[in-house]
C-alpha cells in the first residue's frame, strides 16, 4: 500500500505543478495575444475614458506578475470584487470573476461540469464499447468480410469530422426519419430519460470518430498477442477461437487502450467544443471558445485548469488500471 | 488487412536477410501493393496538380458566378453539382470554382501537412514515450507532466499565443504543421510508454542490456520493432485527424490562407451542403477515406512484414488449414 | 452600430387569428449573456429584452417599413423637444407598475440611465455619453456621491427632462434603447442585477440558467395591456434556449416536431445551403419570413496608406468589384442585395439611389485598368486586403477571396491578410494600426441616416486613442456642418432626403466601396402565427407572435 | 481396448525446405508409455505437435496418417479437433515459461481449460485447478493458484502446465520435455505421478525427452530419433541395455551420471565413469551430417576422454561430459584451487543478498541473505529445488534485478544464459543478429567479420552457421537454448550466469556445450555460475557447488566434498533422487520413494516439502 500512497502523493504534487504551468501559460498567451480586453468588455463604442475605467476595474493596469499573484491569492485565500453597488466575496478556491459577465468562474464551471461530464462519460463508454468491440470482432474474424466491413466503417468514421457526421445523423435520424428527438441537454437530475435520449446522438457521433482509433489499436495489439506462444497452449487445449481472441488476446491488447483512452477522456473535457457547438450542449468546451473569443482571461484559465485537472486525474486512473491489468508493471 | 495477406507472407518464410525479407514479405501482400499504388497515385496527383488542372483547363481559384444559382443560395447549376466537360467534377457552390482543380490542389496541403505533422508527432511521441518508460522515475514524471500540460492546453489558446509570437516570415504550412504536431504527439507517447513498460521486463530485452547496449540502443533495437505495430496503426489514424485539424486551424485563422484549397476546409465548408450539392461534400470525404484506407492497408502490411511470427504462428492449430494453400 | 441584429416585411407562419395562451419556444444561437438594461446594446430595445423592459419610446410593432417608426411606450408621446431640440421632456402614462406591483417613476428611469455610465455596467450605445450635458465626465451613480447626473431632471414622478449638448432631432429613437428602462434603486445590486432584472414589461424572468443560456419567461401579472398597445404578448410562457448550432436550429424549425412546432428564432438566418431546400418545398417556403435591417457591407480604404491615397486607385477598385461574386459569397441574391449606396436601401434611412462608379454585376475591369494606368500603375498593382477570419461572415475570407478574384481581372494582385476576430476589430478601429484596404460593415442603431453616416464620415468623430469608425479619416467641413444641420430637424420625414443627398456627396470621395446589404430569411415553426418582421430590426418580433 | 490410442503411420513434416520429420511410424496402447528420445532438433517436438494437429495453418506440411483416440487428426473437423485437444489428449509444452498467459492467474487458466471440456461451475473448476496444482507439487497451491506466471519459478510453471494437462483427465498425455526445469526430487515425484496415473486410469503417455534417464524411469518402450527419423525402437530395457544403433550407443555413452546404485554418501570414482563413456562412444559413426546439430561432433567430442589428461583438453578439442573436465581444468591451472581464496581474482562478490517480491502480507522472500564469491576461471554450481530462488539469485548477480538488500560487486562484463530460451530471444530478430548483438554493442562494424564470428559461435554450440538468418520460432527448444549460449559467449564476458543452460539439450549436445564452456573457461579465465537441477551435470562442470533451498544456501563447498559427503539432509535427498539409467533399478527406487512417502497412494501427499526434507 505504501506504493500506492507514494504514488498518489507524487501524483498530487505533479498535478499541482501541471495546473500551475497551465495557468502560467494561459496568462502568458493572453499577455502577448492581440485584442484589447477593456475595449471588448466595455463595448466597441466606448469612449477612451470609459475603456480606461473598465481597464482599472479589471485590474489590467497592474503588472502581469501582480495580476497572477492576485489570481493565486484568490485560489488560496479568496478575493473580493466590486459589483458596483457593493462588494462580492469570492471564497477560497476562487478562480476569479468573468471579465465579461462578472460571474464567478468557479460557479460558472461547476454549472457546466455536469453538462460536459455527461457528454464525455457517455461518449467514452460508447466509444470504448464500439471501438474495442469492433477491434475484437475484426481480430477474431480476421480476413473475412465482416472484418473488412468493420474496418471500412470505422475508418470512414475517423475520416469524417464530427460536424459532418453529427449533422448527417441529425438530418437523417431526427429530421427526416424522426426516430430520435433533436439532441439537447436536459440535466440528468431533471429527467434521466430525456437526458439519455437528448445525448444519444452526441455520444454516438463522438464515439464514431474516436472508436476507429480503438478498434484498430485493439485489433493490432490482439494480433500481436495472438502470435505469442501462450496462445498456442490454449489452442492445444481445445479453446475456441472466440475464447482465445475474446479472453487471452484481448487482455494483452488492453494495455495501450487503457493508456490512450484515459488521456482521450481527459482531453475531451476541453476538446468536445465542436460536438457541443453542433448539438447545442452548453458545456465547458463551448464556454472556452466564447471566452477565448472575448479574451475573458479568468474564465479561460478556469476552463483550462479544469481540463488539466481531468487530464491529470484520468492519467492517474489509467496508470493504476494499467498496473492492475499488467502486474509486471509497477507504479512509479 | 486480410488474412489472405498474412498467409501469403507465410509462404515466404525462408531465411533471408532482415531487410530483404521485410520487403519480400511486404510485396507478397497483394493488397499492400494495391494500396501503395493508390497512395502513390494520390501523392502523384498532389505533385502534378498544376499539370492536371492545366489539362482540365481550370484555375482552382477562378470564380464562375454564372455557374451557380444565386437566388437559391448558390447551388451549382446542372446535374451532379455541375459536372461537365469543362468542369470534370463540377463546381463549388456559391463561388463556382472548379472542384477538380480544388481537390487536386487541396491534396497538396492536406497530404503534405498531415504527413509531416504525423511524422513529427510519431517521432516526438516515440522519443518521449521511450524516455518516460526507460529514463527512470524522474524522466517519467517529467514527461507525464509535460504530456498532461500539452493535453490540457486547448488548441485555441495555443493558436492565440502562436499567432501573437510567430514571425510572419514563417511560412503558413510550416506553422500549421508545427501546431498540429505539437498538439498531437501525446497519444503516441502514451502508447509507446505503455508498451515499453510491459516489454522492459521481457528476457530478450534484458539480454540486450547485458550485451552491453545502452538504454537507448536497447530501446531502438529491442523495443521499437515490437512497438512498431501499435505505433503504425495509430499513426495511420493520425493522418485523418490531422487533415481535420488543419481545417479547424483555418477556422481559428492560422490555417492555410484562402483561397488555397485543402480537403479539410472543403469538408468543413461543405458541411451543410450535402443535401443541395452532395458532390461537394462527398468528394473530399471519399478522398480522405481512400487515403486513410490505403494507409491502413499499408500499415497493416508493414506490421505483418515486420513480424516474422505473424505468418507462421498466428494460426497455429486453427482449423482453417493453410497446408492446402501452400502445397 | 458596427454590428447588426437583424430587418422586415413579413408574411410567414400559420394563418388564422392569433389567440392568447400556449408556450412559445425560442431557439437561438447566441446566449442572452447580458440581461442588464444598462449593458444591452440592442437596436430598438431588442427582442427578448423588450418583453421585460419597457422604455420611454419603442419601435412600432408592425411589418415592413411601417415598423421603422418610433412610438410612445412608457411615455405618453415620443417626446417634446424645445425649439432647437436640445431639451426633451417626457411624461409617463398612468398606472404603470413593476412586476412586484410597485409604481414606475421617472426617478427610476433617470437612475437606470445613470447606472449605464458605471464602468461595471458598460456596454451600451455611446449616445447618452455624447449627447447628455456632462455625460462625458459622469462615472455613474456608484461614484457620484448621490448627486446624480444633473442634465436629467425629474421634476415629479411622471415627468423627466433631458438636457443635451447639441440639437438632436432623433432623440425619440434613442429613447427606445434599454438604458431608458426604469430600474428601482432599491433593487439594484450592481452586476448581479441581471440575474433578476425587475420587469416592467408583459413578461418576467423566472429562470435564467447558465448566464442567459436558458431563459424562461412568464406573464407579468402587473403589466397592463391597456398601457401598452404595442406588445401583444399572446403566449403564456416563453422558453428561450441558446447555444444551438445554426444549421440545427433550421433543421429543428423545418421539422417542427413536438414543441418545435411552436418555435421561432430571433438570431438565426437561413443559410445558403438551406435556401435550396426551402425553395423546393412550398410548405416550408410559406413559413419563411423576410426582413431587412439597415446594414451595409463595404470596402474601406485608409487614404493615409499608399496607394490608397490616390483617389484613382480607390475608384479603380470600385469599378473592378464583382458584386455578384461578393453576394454569392454570403449566400446569393436571396440573402444579400448588391449595394452601390452607403445608406441602406430603405426609405427611413433616406435612401437615394446612385451608382457613381458603375461596375455592373460583375465588375468593369477595363475601366479599372484605365484608371490604374492614369494613376501610374499600368503594369499592375499589388495590394493587401485585410479581412476577418470569421468563416461565412460578410467580412470573412469568402468575400475577400471573391474580391481577390475580381480584382485580378483588373490587373490588381490582392494578398489576403486574415485576422482573428478581436485582432481584426482592434486593428481596423485603431487609428495607428488601421490597414489600407479592408472589409467593413455598419449597422443602424435606429432606422435613420444619422447613426449611419455620422460615426463613419463625421470628421469630429475621429477617435485618436479609442475605437475609431471614421476609417477613411474624412474630415470635410461641409459634411460636418450638414450633419449638424440635419440633426437639428425634429421632422424626420424632412431629414431623410437630406441624409440621402449627403450620402451621395460623400460617395464621390470613394473612401468606401459599398458591396451589399444583407437580407434576412427567418424560418418559424408550423404552429406559429402572427409573424411580424419590421425593417427596423429585420428579425421577427416576439412580442407579436402567437402559438394558438 | 484393442484399438491403439495413438497410431502414426509414415508421418512426415516439413517446414519449407526443412524436412523435420520423415517416415515416422509408431503406435501406443492405452496405459502404455512411449519415450521419444533423440538429439536436439531431431523432430521430437514437431512429431508431438502433429498428434494434436497443431501444425494446421502454420505453413508446415504434414503427410502420413495420424489417429489419436479414434480421431483422424488429418481430416478432423474443427470441433472434433477441439474435443480431442485437452479433452482426450493433452499436451505439456516444452517451453513452460512462455506457454502460459501472462495476464491471468495460473489457477484461472487451468480452470478455464477444465471448464471447456468438463463444464461445471467456475468455483468447481477453480477447486479442481487447486487440486491438480497440489498434485504436481506446488506448495501452498490454493494461494499460488492466484499468482500469475511471472511470479512462478521456471519449474513451477512447468508443473503448472502438467497440472493443466492433467486437469481434464485425458486419455493421452503428450509430454514434451516435461521435467527439464525440475530438480530431481520434483522430477521424480512427477514421473511417479505419471506412472501411477497410467496404472490407475489407463493414461497413455508419450514422453518426449532428451534425458535417457527420465525415459528409463518412466516408459515401457523407447523410440530413438535422429534427424527426423526413428533410428531405433523397442522395449526400454532392450534399447538402453543393448542398443543396436550406433547413434543410440553414442547417446547413452554421453550421459553424465552419478554411478547407479552408489549410495549418495559414497564418493564415486570418476575414472570408471569417464572411461565407460569413452568406450561406448567408440562405435559412433563419426560422419553423419545433420542440419540442426551433430551427433558426429558429439562423438568426436566424447573421444578424447579415453585418457582424461589435461593435455588433451588443451589440444583444442572440446571436452566431453565427465567429471574429468573439472579435474582437467584444475590440472591445467593448478593454482586455481588455491587461488580460489585469493581476493585479487574475485570477479563477483555478493554479500547479504535478499530479494522480496510483493508487499505487506503478500510479501515473499525469494532469496534470503545469500553471500557468494566467484573467482576468475572458476565454476560455481548452484543446485536446489524448483522455486528455491536460483533464477532470482542469478538475475541479481548480473544486475537484472535490484536486490531488496545486500550488495553485489562485479569486475568485467557479465552475461546470462536465460532459463527460458523462448523469451530470451527477440522473435523479430534472426538468431544470427541476436548472437551478433554483443559484438555490435562492442562497436564492431565489419559485417563480414561479425558474420564469421557469429558463424563460429553457432558452430561451437552445435548449430549450423547457415541458419544465421532464421528466426527463433523456427528452432527447436534445444537449439534456441544454444543460441542463448552463443550470444552469452559472444560478449567475451568474465562471468556467465547460466540458468539451466543445458536442461533442454540432449546429452550429446549437452556434452558439447559444457565442454565448450570449460574450454573457454580455461582459455579466457571465464568464471561461471552454473544453475542447474541436474546434479550430474553440475558435478561435472563445477569446482564448487552451492545447494539452495527456500532462498537460502544450505550447503556450499568443493564439489567433491558436497557430493561425497553431503552434510545437509536436503542435499542427500537430492542425490537420492537422481534417475537411474536401468529401468529395473528405476522401478525399485520408485518403490523405495513411495515407501519413503508412506504408502502407495498414487496421490502424493500435499506436504511434499516435508517429505522431501525428511
Ligand atoms: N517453424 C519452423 N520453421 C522452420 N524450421 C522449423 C520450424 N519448427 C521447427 N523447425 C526445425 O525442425 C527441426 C525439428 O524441430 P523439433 O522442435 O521437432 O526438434 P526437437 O526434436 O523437439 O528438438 P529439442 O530437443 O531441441 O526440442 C529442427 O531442426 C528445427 O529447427
Ligand atoms: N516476480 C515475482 N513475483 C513474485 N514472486 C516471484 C517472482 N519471481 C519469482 N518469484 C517467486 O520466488 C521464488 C523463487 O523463484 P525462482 O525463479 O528464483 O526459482 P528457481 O530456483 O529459479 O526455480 P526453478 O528451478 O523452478 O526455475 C518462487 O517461489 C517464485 O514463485
Ligand atoms: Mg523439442
Ligand atoms: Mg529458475
Amino acid at each position: 500500500m505504501t506504493g500506492l500512497t507514494g504514488f498518489l502523493l507524487r501524483r498530487v504534487a505533479g498535478a499541482v505543478l501541471v495546473l500551475l504551468a497551465l495557468s502560467v501559460i494561459v496568462y502568458a498567451v493572453f499577455y502577448v495575444a492581440p485584442g484589447n480586453v477593456a475595449q471588448i468588455v466595455c463595448g466597441e463604442r466606448c469612449s477612451p475614458q470609459q475603456v480606461a475605467l473598465v481597464h482599472d476595474k479589471l485590474g489590467l493596469g497592474d503588472p502581469l506578475y501582480l495580476q497572477y499573484a492576485h489570481f493565486l491569492q484568490g485560489i488560496f485565500a479568496g478575493r473580493d470584487f466590486s459589483s458596483g453597488t457593493g462588494v462580492v466575496h469570492c471564497s477560497a478556491p476562487c478562480l476569479g470573476q468573468s471579465y465579461r459577465t462578472d460571474e464567478q468562474v468557479t460557479d460558472l464551471i461547476l454549472g457546466k461540469l455536469p453538462v460536459t461530464g455527461s457528454l464525455v462519460v457517455g461518449a467514452f463508454a460508447l466509444w470504448l464499447l464500439i471501438g474495442v468491440g469492433t477491434g475484437v470482432l475484426s481480430a477474431w474474424k480476421r480476413g473475412g468480410m465482416i472484418e473488412r466491413l468493420l474496418t471500412w466503417l470505422t475508418l470512414a468514421g475517423t475520416s469524417t469530422p464530427v460536424f459532418v457526421i453529427g449533422l448527417l445523423l441529425i438530418i437523417i435520424l431526427c429530421s427526416t426519419l424522426q426516430w430520435l428527438p433533436f439532441p439537447q441537454y436536459v440535466p440528468f437530475t431533471n429527467d434521466p430519460q430525456q437526458w439519455f435520449w437528448g445525448l444519444l446522438l452526441p455520444w454516438f457521433s463522438l464515439a464514431l470518430i474516436e472508436s476507429a482509433k480503438y478498434a484498430r489499436l485493439t485489433r493490432s495489439s490482439m494480433l500481436e498477442t495472438l502470435a505469442e506462444d501462450h496462445v498456442r497452449t490454449f489452442r492445444a487445449y481445445g479453446l475456441t477461437e472466440r475464447a482465445i481472441v475474446g479472453r487471452h488476446a484481448l487482455r494483452g491488447a488492453v494495455a495501450p487502450v487503457i493508456a490512450l483512452s484515459a488521456l482521450d477522456a481527459g482531453t475531451m473535457f476541453g476538446s468536445a467544443v465542436l460536438t457541443e457547438t453542433l448539438f447545442g450542449i452548453p458545456g465547458i468546451g463551448q464556454q472556452l471558445v466564447q471566452s477565448v473569443r472575448t479574451v475573458d482571461l479568468p474564465v479561460v484559465v478556469g476552463v483550462v485548469l479544469t481540463t488539466g485537472f481531468f487530464v491529470v486525474l484520468a492519467n492517474a486512473v489509467a496508470d493504476v488500471l494499467y498496473a492492475m491489468a499488467d502486474r509486471r508493471v509497477v507504479l512509479s | 488487412m486480410s488474412e489472405a495477406l498474412l498467409t501469403t507472407g507465410a509462404g515466404a518464410v525462408t531465411p533471408a536477410p532482415g531487410g530483404r525479407l521485410f520487403w519480400r514479405r511486404l510485396r507478397a501482400q497483394r493488397a499492400v501493393t494495391a494500396a501503395a499504388a493508390v497512395f502513390a497515385l494520390l501523392v502523384l496527383v498532389a505533385l502534378a496538380a498544376p499539370l492536371l488542372t492545366a489539362l482540365e483547363g481550370q484555375d482552382p481559384n477562378a470564380y464562375h458566378p454564372t455557374l451557380v444559382d444565386s437566388a437559391s443560395g448558390g447551388v451549382p447549376i446542372g446535374a451532379f453539382g455541375g459536372i461537365s466537360g469543362e468542369h470534370w467534377l463540377g463546381v463549388e457552390p456559391q463561388t463556382g470554382r472548379d472542384l477538380f482543380a480544388r481537390i487536386v490542389y487541396g491534396a497538396r496541403v492536406s497530404l503534405g501537412v498531415a504527413f509531416v505533422a504525423t511524422l513529427i508527432q510519431v517521432a516526438l511521441g516515440v522519443a518521449l514515450g521511450l524516455f518516460a518508460a526507460l529514463g527512470g522515475r524522474w524522466a517519467d514524471q517529467i514527461v507525464s507532466r509535460v504530456t498532461d500540460v500539452a493535453a490540457a492546453l486547448p488548441m485555441l489558446v495555443i493558436t492565440l499565443g502562436l499567432l501573437a509570437v510567430a514571425p510572419a516570415s514563417i511560412p503558413r504550412p510550416v506553422l500549421i504543421t508545427l501546431i498540429i504536431a505539437g498538439l498531437g504527439w501525446f497519444g503516441t507517447s502514451k502508447i509507446v510508454r505503455a508498451g515499453a513498460l510491459a516489454l522492459k521486463t521481457v528476457d530478450h530485452v534484458s539480454a540486450a542490456r547485458l550485451s552491453g547496449w545502452g538504454t537507448w540502443a536497447v530501446a531502438r533495437r529491442e523495443l521499437l520493432p515490437a512497438l512498431a505495430a501499435p505505433v503504425i496503426t495509430y499513426a495511420v489514424l493520425l493522418v485523418p485527424s490531422n487533415v481535420v485539424a488543419e481545417a479547424a486551424l483555418s477556422f481559428l485563422g492560422v490555417g492555410i490562407k484562402p483561397p488555397t484549397p485543402s480537403w479539410g476546409q472543403m469538408l468543413t465548408d461543405a458541411n451543410t451542403w450535402y443535401q443541395a450539392a452532395p458532390t461537394y461534400l462527398l468528394l473530399p470525404a471519399a478522398l480522405l477515406f481512400v487515403t486513410v484506407l490505403s494507409l491502413t492497408v499499408i500499415g497493416e502490411g508493414v506490421r505483418t512484414a515486420l513480424d516474422p511470427r505473424a505468418a507462421s504462428r498466428l494460426r497455429v492449430g486453427t482449423g482453417k488449414s493453410l497446408e492446402e494453400k501452400v502445397s | 452600430g458596427p454590428e447588426g441584429g437583424g430587418a422586415g416585411n413579413a408574411g410567414a407562419g400559420a394563418s388564422g387569428t392569433p389567440h392568447q395562451g400556449g408556450a412559445l419556444s425560442v431557439l437561438n444561437n447566441e446566449a442572452q449573456t447580458d440581461f442588464d438594461p444598462a449593458r444591452l446594446y440592442t437596436s430598438g430595445g431588442g427582442n427578448v429584452p423588450s418583453l421585460v423592459f419597457r422604455t420611454l419610446t419603442t419601435r412600432k410593432r408592425a411589418g415592413g417599413a411601417e415598423g421603422t417608426k418610433v412610438v410612445p411606450d412608457l411615455a405618453t408621446d415620443t417626446g417634446r423637444p424645445n425649439a432647437d431640440a436640445t431639451v426633451w421632456t417626457y411624461t409617463l402614462k398612468d398606472g404603470l407598475k413593476y412586476e412586484d406591483g410597485s409604481p414606475i417613476t421617472t426617478a427610476d428611469i433617470k437612475y437606470g440611465i445613470e447606472r449605464s455610465f458605471a464602468a461595471e455596467l458598460s456596454g451600451g450605445a455611446p449616445y447618452l455619453r455624447d449627447w447628455l450635458v456632462g455625460g462625458a465626465q459622469y462615472q455613474g451613480p456608484y461614484k457620484d456621491g448621490g448627486k446624480g447626473l444633473a442634465s436629467i431632471e425629474t421634476p415629479d414622478a411622471r415627468t423627466i427632462v433631458f438636457h443635451l449638448n447639441k440639437p438632436e432631432g432623433e432623440f425619440p429613437f434613442l429613447a427606445t434603447q434599454t438604458q431608458f428602462a426604469p430600474v428601482p434603486k432599491a433593487k439594484d445590486n450592481g452586476t448581479k442585477y441581471e440575474e433578476h432584472p425587475v420587469s416592467s414589461g408583459p413578461y418576467k424572468v423566472v429562470k435564467n440558467e447558465n448566464n442567459g443560456e436558458h431563459l424562461v419567461l412568464e406573464r407579468n401579472p402587473n403589466w397592463s395591456a391597456s398601457t401598452d398597445p404595442e406588445r401583444k404578448a399572446y403566449p403564456d410562457t416563453i422558453d428561450v434556449r441558446s447555444g444551438l448550432d445554426q444549421a440545427v436550429i433550421n433543421q429543428r424549425l423545418s421539422a417542427s416536431q413536438g414543441p418545435d412546432a411552436a418555435a421561432v428564432t430571433t438570431d438565426t438566418n437561413l443559410g445558403p445551403a438551406e435556401l435550396a431546400k426551402v425553395g423546393a418545398d412550398k410548405q416550408l417556403a410559406a413559413r419563411v419570413g423576410t426582413g431587412h435591417f439597415g446594414y451595409t457591407n463595404y470596402i474601406a480604404f485608409n487614404p493615409n496608406v499608399k496607394p490608397f491615397d490616390n483617389p484613382k486607385v480607390r475608384q479603380a477598385i470600385a469599378y473592378a468589384v464583382d458584386r455578384t461574386s461578393a453576394v454569392n459569397a454570403v449566400g446569393g441574391s436571396s440573402l444579400a442585395e448588391p449595394a452601390t449606396t452607403f445608406l441602406p436601401n430603405q426609405k427611413a434611412f433616406g435612401y437615394t439611389p446612385y451608382d457613381l462608379f458603375p461596375a455592373g454585376p460583375s465588375g468593369n475591369a477595363a475601366k479599372a485598368k484605365e484608371l490604374l494606368k492614369e494613376a501610374g500603375y499600368g503594369d499592375g498593382l499589388t495590394v493587401t486586403l485585410t479581412h476577418s477570419n470569421a468563416k461565412g461572415g460578410p467580412k470573412g475570407p469568402e468575400v475577400a477571396t471573391a474580391l481577390q478574384d475580381a480584382l485580378k481581372k483588373a490587373g490588381i494582385t490582392v494578398k489576403l491578410q486574415g485576422l482573428e476576430g478581436n485582432d481584426y476589430n482592434d486593428t481596423v478601429a485603431s487609428v495607428k494600426k488601421e490597414p489600407g484596404f479592408f472589409l467593413r460593415g455598419w449597422g443602424a442603431d435606429w432606422p435613420s441616416g444619422g447613426p449611419f453616416l455620422a460615426p463613419i464620415f463625421d470628421g469630429r468623430q475621429i477617435v485618436k486613442d479609442g475605437a475609431n469608425f471614421n476609417t477613411g479619416f474624412l474630415n470635410d467641413a461641409s459634411v460636418n456642418s450638414e450633419i449638424d444641420e440635419i440633426n437639428k430637424l425634429t421632422d424626420l420625414t424632412a431629414a431623410a432626403p437630406r441624409w440621402g443627398a449627403l450620402d451621395k456627396k460623400i460617395g464621390e470621395q470613394a473612401v468606401v466601396v459599398p458591396l451589399f446589404h444583407p437580407v434576412y430569411k427567418r424560418l418559424v415553426g408550423k404552429d406559429v402565427k402572427n409573424v411580424v418582421i419590421s425593417d427596423w430590426t429585420g428579425v421577427l418580433d416576439i412580442s407579436q407572435v402567437a402559438v394558438k | 481396448m484393442t484399438e491403439p490410442l495413438v497410431e502414426v503411420t509414415d508421418l512426415g513434416i516439413s517446414f519449407g525446405a526443412v524436412r523435420a520429420v520423415d517416415g515416422l511410424s509408431f503406435t501406443l496402447r492405452p496405459g502404455a508409455a512411449l519415450g521419444v528420445v533423440g538429439e536436439s532438433g531431431s523432430g521430437k517436438s514437431a512429431s508431438a505437435y502433429a498428434l494434436l494437429g497443431l501444425h494446421r495453418g502454420t505453413g508446415a506440411r504434414v503427410t502420413g496418417s495420424i489417429r489419436v483416440a479414434g480421431v483422424d487428426v488429418g481430416s478432423a473437423s474443427d470441433a472434433e479437433l477441439r474435443a480431442l485437444r485437452g479433452g482426450l489428449a493433452a499436451m505439456v509444452f516444452q517451453d513452460p515459461l512462455s506457454s502460459l498467459d501472462p495476464y491471468y492467474s495460473i489457477g484461472d487458466q487451468i480452470a478455464e481449460v477444465y471448464r471447456v471440456h468438463r463444464g461445471g461451475s467456475r468455483r468447481a473448476a477453480r477447486a479442481r485447478a487447486v487440486s491438480v496444482l497440489d498434485r504436481v507439487g506446488i506448495p501452498d497451491a490454493a494461494r499460488k493458484s492466484r499468482s500469475r506466471p511471472h511470479e512462478f519459478s521456471g519449474g513451477m510453471r512447468q508443473r503448472a502446465l502438467i497440472a493443466m494437462a492433467l486437469a481434464c483427465e485425458p486419455r493421452l498425455l503428450i509430454a514434451d520435455e516435461p521435467t527439464t526445469a525440475l530438480d530431481v526430487t520434483v522430477q521424480a515425484q512427477i514421473l511417479d505421478l505419471l506412472h501411477d496415473l497410467r496404472q490407475s486410469t489407463g493414461l497413455g503417455l508419450l514422453l518426449v525427452t532428451h534425458d535417457v534417464g527420465v525415459a528409463a524411469e518412466s516408459v515401457d518402450e523407447v523410440l530413438v530419433m535422429r534427424a527426423g527419423r526413428a533410428v531405433e525402437r523397442g522395449a526400454v530395457g532392450a534399447v538402453l541395455g543393448a542398443p543396436t544403433d550406433p547413434y543410440t550407443r553414442a547417446l547413452l555413452s554421453a550421459v553424465p551420471r552419478i554411478p547407479p546404485g552408489a549410495p549418495p554418501q559414497t564418493p564415486f570414482a570418476p575414472e570408471r565413469r569417464s572411461s565407460s563413456i569413452a568406450g561406448r562412444a567408440e562405435g559412433v559413426d563419426p560422419v553423419e551430417p545433420h542440419a540442426g546439430s551433430g551427433a558426429g561432433e558429439a562423438a568426436n567430442v566424447a573421444e578424447p576422454h579415453a585418457d582424461r589428461g589435461a593435455g588433451n583438453c588443451a589440444s583444442g578439442h572440446a571436452r566431453s561430459a565427465g567429471e574429468s573436465e573439472v579435474e582437467g581444468a584444475a590440472g591445467a591451472s593448478p593454482q586455481k584451487a588455491e587461488g580460489a581464496a585469493d581476493a585479487g581474482d574475485v570477479v563477483l562478490r555478493a554479500a547479504g543478498l535478499r530479494k522480496a517480491f510483493g508487499r505487506g502480507r503478500a510479501a515473499f522472500t525469494a532469496v534470503d541473505t545469500v553471500d557468494l564469491t566467484v573467482h576468475r576461471g572458476e565454476t560455481l554450481g548452484i543446485v536446489g529445488e524448483s522455486g528455491s530462488g536460483k533464477t532470482t539469485l542469478g538475475r541479481m548477480l548480473v544486475g537484472l534485478l535490484e536486490p531488496s538488500a545486500g550488495h553485489v560487486s562485479r569486475t568485467g562484463t557479465v552475461q546470462m544464459v536465460f532459463q527460458d530460451p523462448v523469451s530470451s530471444l527477440n522473435p523479430r530478430r534472426s538468431i544470427g543478429e541476436s548472437v551478433a548483438d554483443p559484438l555490435r554493442a562492442a562497436g564492431r562494424r565489419d559485417e563480414a567479420a561479425i558474420r564469421a564470428r557469429v558463424g563460429e559461435l553457432l558452430e561451437r554450440v552445435g548449430l549450423d552457421p547457415d541458419r544465421y538468418d532464421s528466426y527463433p520460432h523456427e528452432f527447436s527448444g534445444g537449439q534456441r537454448q544454444r543460441v542463448g549460449i552463443a550470444r552469452a559467449l559472444a560478449a567475451e564476458p568474465t562471468l556467465i550466469v547460466c540458468d539451466e543452460p543445458v536442461s533442454a539439450l540432449d546429452v550429446t549436445t549437452q556434452a558439447q556445450v559444457t565442454a565448450l564452456l570449460a574450454q573457454l573457461q580455461r582459455e579466457l579465465g571465464l568464471a561461471l555460475v552454473f544453475v542447474a537441477h541436474d546434479l550430474a551435470v553440475v558435478r561435472q562442470v563445477s569446482d564448487r557447488v552451492a545447494v539452495m533451498r527456500q532462498g537460502r544456501i544450505v550447503e556450499e563447498g568443493e564439489v567433491e566434498a558436497v557430493y561425497g559427503a553431503p552434510k545437509d539432509p536436503y542435499t542427500r535427498q537430492l542425490l537420492a533422487a537422481v534417475p537411474a539409467l536401468d529401468p529395473a533399478l528405476a522401478a525399485a527406487r520408485r518403490a523405495a520413494r513411495r515407501e519413503l512417502r508412506g504408502g502407495d497412494t498414487p496421490e502424493p501427499r500435499p506436504d511434499r516439502e516435508e517429505v522431501a526434507v525428511a
